[in-house]
């Protein structure tokens, strides 16, 4: 498996039956990939679709939050931005799943700007960490080996104590009220080089191989 | 069927310094044949509110391209490169808005409030020269109505009483925008003859005028 | 189809104290067979939200008849005498609520608002105990967000994958309502296999369970 | 013509093409069997109707805003309570007609509540008299000869300097920044006959015999 598949197959089984969840642009959209089949997960694009669907080739009426031609599925409704903002900020959403520039030990997250260089701005990530119930982000743990998972983040703020886990090639982390819980290490990995990979200070007692691998 | 509007009296709707509305969602239900008369009309000054800033050759982009923009409220830019170097340059003013924030600000103003209470954007720049408010101990920012000059909505079916319904995900923000603006333009992809009463998403008395003509199928 | 409610289950959910939002508009588009199972738990010290309190022998009006509301929120109780009387008599604490107020009120909490600035009720007793905030040089009402427990939603028709649309008036506050409580229950006038995407007004994550049985065509 | 059918047909004339229009309970329910044939005016109930129709007698799954069966005319829509208010208070009605208790030369007005008397609550006259672009009260001059028409409400206020214009059996009146002008009186009364009614001060000129009687 490569890095990416890692990450979104074991964001997988975070998922429970009867989810909604909504899955951000780039490694989060693969997590859609490994839903097991015993579990009905309904999958939101904020563009407005419940129920959205794979991507699809040709021409199409319908495209998803990335603009991209998608498909909703059977029992699906096509919403407006309000519609889906309602679902987003008011905590209807169980899961949402995001990228992340840095994150850090608090469970703040910064993810839309890097001042003077890039301003894409936050479309909807801003709503969808502050009103999902569960915030996972999927990224890999570092940039080129420069750590992305910090004491306290440099960039703009995305949000501030919102993030409730991290999963990237190397392990899954739980932020909690004591800090940073490291729980799960991918087989190719220590814990050492985890904590190398990681400027934020991990907590840990017991730790597990990462689940689904 | 009433307030049917051609490419003329479209443009002579238009004017410079004002702020326009303009519906879809990366060009998803953007008006595009509304957008070619603006670029037609050369209008300068304008300020652009849409969820995000299109594609340099799609959606609102193309008016920036055309520098006829002098800012663009939104709630991402990523996807037209031309924006950010303007925005780097000083060239061009650009507001950007949480997505649910600024579906939240205009259809405040299309109900006749003045603001609501947020938890999105607190501890971060968006914050910045807004009141917080505190609701039952739990701290909110308060973000203002936002309304302009004029709505262009795409996507829509329009039947012959000016009723709107929307293609799939070309709904988005154009049912909103159409509550929030002075002046409401669609250009639908068609007109039929009636909606089904249940079936119908924007009622006819917020719509102003609807295109017709060559940009409609 | 997932989440269906038999009665024996929906009554299980009931608790002395807790708050009811009921759909409806004068009884129209009320759960007259929720109602039914309301007063047969007879569960005690409701708090019920409701537009009206509709009629003593109809509607929420049949709860408060049969002793089981502490307190009403609503914007009209004209047509309930009895609420009237239990009011003057200290036995029901009753909150008037401007209609507009009361929508927005439970749309906020629903889109995980704190509130919204209002003009309606400036210079009135509705203005009573609420912060004044100016924005743009006039003045609002914040009006906070308003939830509750459970909702109980009528008029509906539901498809299978537990999505609603409603019929006709009996819109009203239903649709609002759905997204603004714990658990939200509904009684379908009827359930068909699939609503088109286009025509679902409540899409099915708002929808905790469907009520079967006796109480549906 | 009755009182009640004076004070529905001269409102009507208010009415111009295009208009959305919202009426009251009781004698502005009236108005609508007035509106000329010329004029393309549509009406709103605040229950959910764009497009609202006559009332039926036989059972019908359609009310109007007094919970009567109602019917809904070609090209109308059913909405919602959120999107019925976001017309009201958001300036898209044209015109709203509504019956009041008391109303005062500064555009006040009382119809909600009487202390300790009769409480029927507000409903939605506060939304409509604060949002609707023009106001019109259409109401009997006096309660059984008792003014209703006061220089200042006595009655807790359904909204303050709201009302427009004042409608009754005997005169048209129009609010504006200096006071109440009586713009109009009734072939059967006076001029004098009016000031006696009123405990408000009326200013006038040139008065009109009431239009369309």
């Amino acid at each position: 498996m490569t890095d990416k598949e890692i990450i979104a197959s074991r964001i997988a089984l975070e998922l429970e039956d009867g989810d909604l969840v909504n899955l951000g642009i780039g490694i989060p959209t693969l997590v859609a990939n490994y839903v097991p089949e015993d579990k009905r997960v309904t999958f939101q694009a904020e563009n407005g679709i419940i129920g959205l669907g794979g991507l699809v080739e040709e021409e199409t009426e319908i495209v998803n939050a990335g603009g991209m031609g998608a498909s909703i599925l059977e029992g699906g409704a096509f919403i407006d931005s309000i519609t889906s903002f309602t679902f987003i900020r008011g905590g209807h959403i169980d899961i949402t799943v995001l990228g992340a520039l840095e994150v850090d030990q608090e469970g703040s997250l910064a993810s839309w700007i890097i001042p003077g260089k890039m301003v894409p701005g936050m479309g909807g990530a801003m709503d969808l960490v502050t009103g999902a119930k569960k915030v996972i982000i999927a990224m890999r743990h570092t940039n080129k080996g420069i750590p992305k998972i910090l004491k306290k983040c440099t960039l703009p703020l995305t949000a501030s104590h919102q993030v409730n886990m991290i999963v990237t090639e190397m392990a899954v982390m739980e932020v909690r009220k004591d800090g940073l819980h490291l729980l799960e290490v991918h087989p190719d990995y220590t814990i050492n080089d985890v904590i190398q990979a990681t400027e934020a200070e991990l907590i840990f007692g017991e730790v597990l191989p990462m689940k689904g691998i | 069927m009433r307030n049917l509007l051609n490419k003329e009296k479209f443009i002579a709707l238009l004017h410079d310094g004002m702020s326009l509305m303009v519906g879809g969602f990366l060009t998803n239900g953007t008006p595009e044949g509304l957008i070619d008369l603006v670029v037609e009309s050369n209008v300068k000054n304008l300020t652009i509110i849409c969820n995000d800033g299109g594609y340099p050759d799609k959606g609102v982009g193309r008016l920036v391209a055309n520098n006829q923009v002098k800012k663009v409220i939104a709630s991402h830019i990523g996807t037209n490169p031309v924006i950010g170097t303007m925005m780097q340059e000083n060239k061009i003013e650009v507001e950007l808005v949480p997505q649910g924030t600024l579906a939240e600000r205009i259809r405040a103003y299309g109900a006749g409030l003045g603001g609501v209470l947020t938890p999105t954007g607190l501890d971060t720049l968006v914050q910045e020269g807004k009141q917080i408010i505190e609701v039952k101990g739990k701290k909110y920012l308060l973000e203002e109505a936002l309304g302009a000059d004029m709505a262009l909505i795409g996507g829509a079916i329009a039947d012959n009483y000016g009723n709107l319904k929307y293609n799939k995900t070309m709904r988005n923000f154009n049912p909103i925008m159409a509550t929030a603006c002075e002046v409401v333009v669609c250009e639908p992809k068609r007109i039929i003859d009636e909606i089904d009463p249940e079936h119908v998403i924007t009622p006819h008395p917020f719509v102003d005028y609807i295109l017709v003509g060559e940009y409609c199928d």
